[in-house]
């Protein structure tokens, strides 16, 4: 389990293909990016995310833990980053490998729905003079309730 | 006792973070101590429901006992991912 | 839509890159990657895959199209090689780029489905003088029916 | 009519592909015609629930229509991803 929470940013092809090439006797590989972006059609000009050091670190690795104990996953890589990011910018990404493809996209699927809503990062958008605290979404917590 | 602030918790109050001597048994009655301190203590701590608690960096709720904790922090919900 | 059945290797890595940076407004980017593997702890040679061609890109294509109207998704990449395969190399691989990760994962999902069973693909495992078509899997079949 | 063979089908029969001039009004029919034909594709058409058939390059099943039909193809269930 590889599990890095940082402020600078990452590559995505990379990681992706560092974390493919170590896999041993792993069938399928599945990767998750979130990327900054502007949803609601403003003017974002930075997300700030903000995270708990100590206990962000911890979380992770027991949501990882969590979904090694429930697929036959052969390994788990969360990336975090913090700090001021702009749009476009890849805010995080997880990888599984698995023998079987339905347990990497589960594993991967799972570890966002908790990283989501039980990792300690929080995320503010700051649009010209306007800065506002990303609201948790009700179908966010929701979603942990399928598994 | 550390006492931690984040997000918007922390921009209410003004400061990430409290050094605090406290009788409180629970999570709850330190929340009680913290809102008569000072009107932005009130104002961060209005609605509980809003808010979430960490003891000794775990997810906990604000029923949990204080005895031997060396921090809690006090945050919303948690928008990663 | 960008679709590829091809005999020559690609890279993970540029291709995953490439896709997540074309993206424009999407939140969310999921890959799913499958590499050739030797599950049965045997002494695979080679995977030889054949395919239809001119049906293959034309069945893809129409996986592809269902996706795009079942979820709401940015832009789709299937790249799918045929021939001779070796251990770890890469078989093939789905992108799919989403407003929000519920739809990216269950694109990638859906098509992952139907790739299995509905595009015609037939992989053969040639062990030292053995060789055996690899039999469709009856969950794969029955995967089918959760869309 | 180009009659197409994949995979163990292909090897069974020995080609890739047959040009027949028929006049089989469905999948079925033609299969009948091609099992009598010789041993090997009698083995191939051994048990047909092993089979898939596309028709125009669109699966298909058994029972279709072969009227204006230019292309047909047989082949065990398949195995992508």
């Amino acid at each position: 389990m590889d599990i890095r929470v940082q402020e600078a940013a990452f590559d995505l092809g990379d990681e992706a293909r560092a974390f493919a090439e170590r896999q041993r006797g792993m069938g399928a590989v599945v990767t998750f990016t979130g990327i900054v972006r502007d949803l609601d059609g403003g003017d974002l000009d930075v997300m700030e995310i903000e995270h708990y050091p100590g206990m962000t670190e911890a979380a992770i690795e027991k949501i990882g833990q969590e979904a090694l104990s429930r697929w036959n996953l052969g390994d788990i890589l969360v990336i975090h980053r913090y700090g001021r990011l702009r749009p476009d910018d890849l805010i995080m990404m997880v990888a599984t490998s698995a023998r079987h493809r339905v347990d990497a996209f589960q594993g991967a699927e799972f570890l966002m729905d908790f990283l989501k809503s039980r990792a300690p990062f929080w995320k503010k958008e700051v649009t010209g003079q306007d800065a506002a605290w990303v609201a948790a979404r009700d179908e966010d917590e929701d979603a942990l309730s399928r598994w | 006792m550390d006492v931690l602030y984040f997000a918007w918790v922390r921009e209410r109050i003004g400061r990430p973070k409290d050094r605090i001597e406290t009788q409180a048994a629970t999570v709850r009655d330190l929340v009680e101590e913290l809102r008569a301190r000072e009107e932005r203590y009130a104002a961060a701590f209005e609605d509980l429901s809003a808010l979430r608690v960490a003891v000794d960096q775990e997810l906990s709720d604000f029923d949990a006992s204080l005895a031997g904790v060396r921090e809690v922090a006090f945050f919303p919900p948690m928008t990663g991912g």
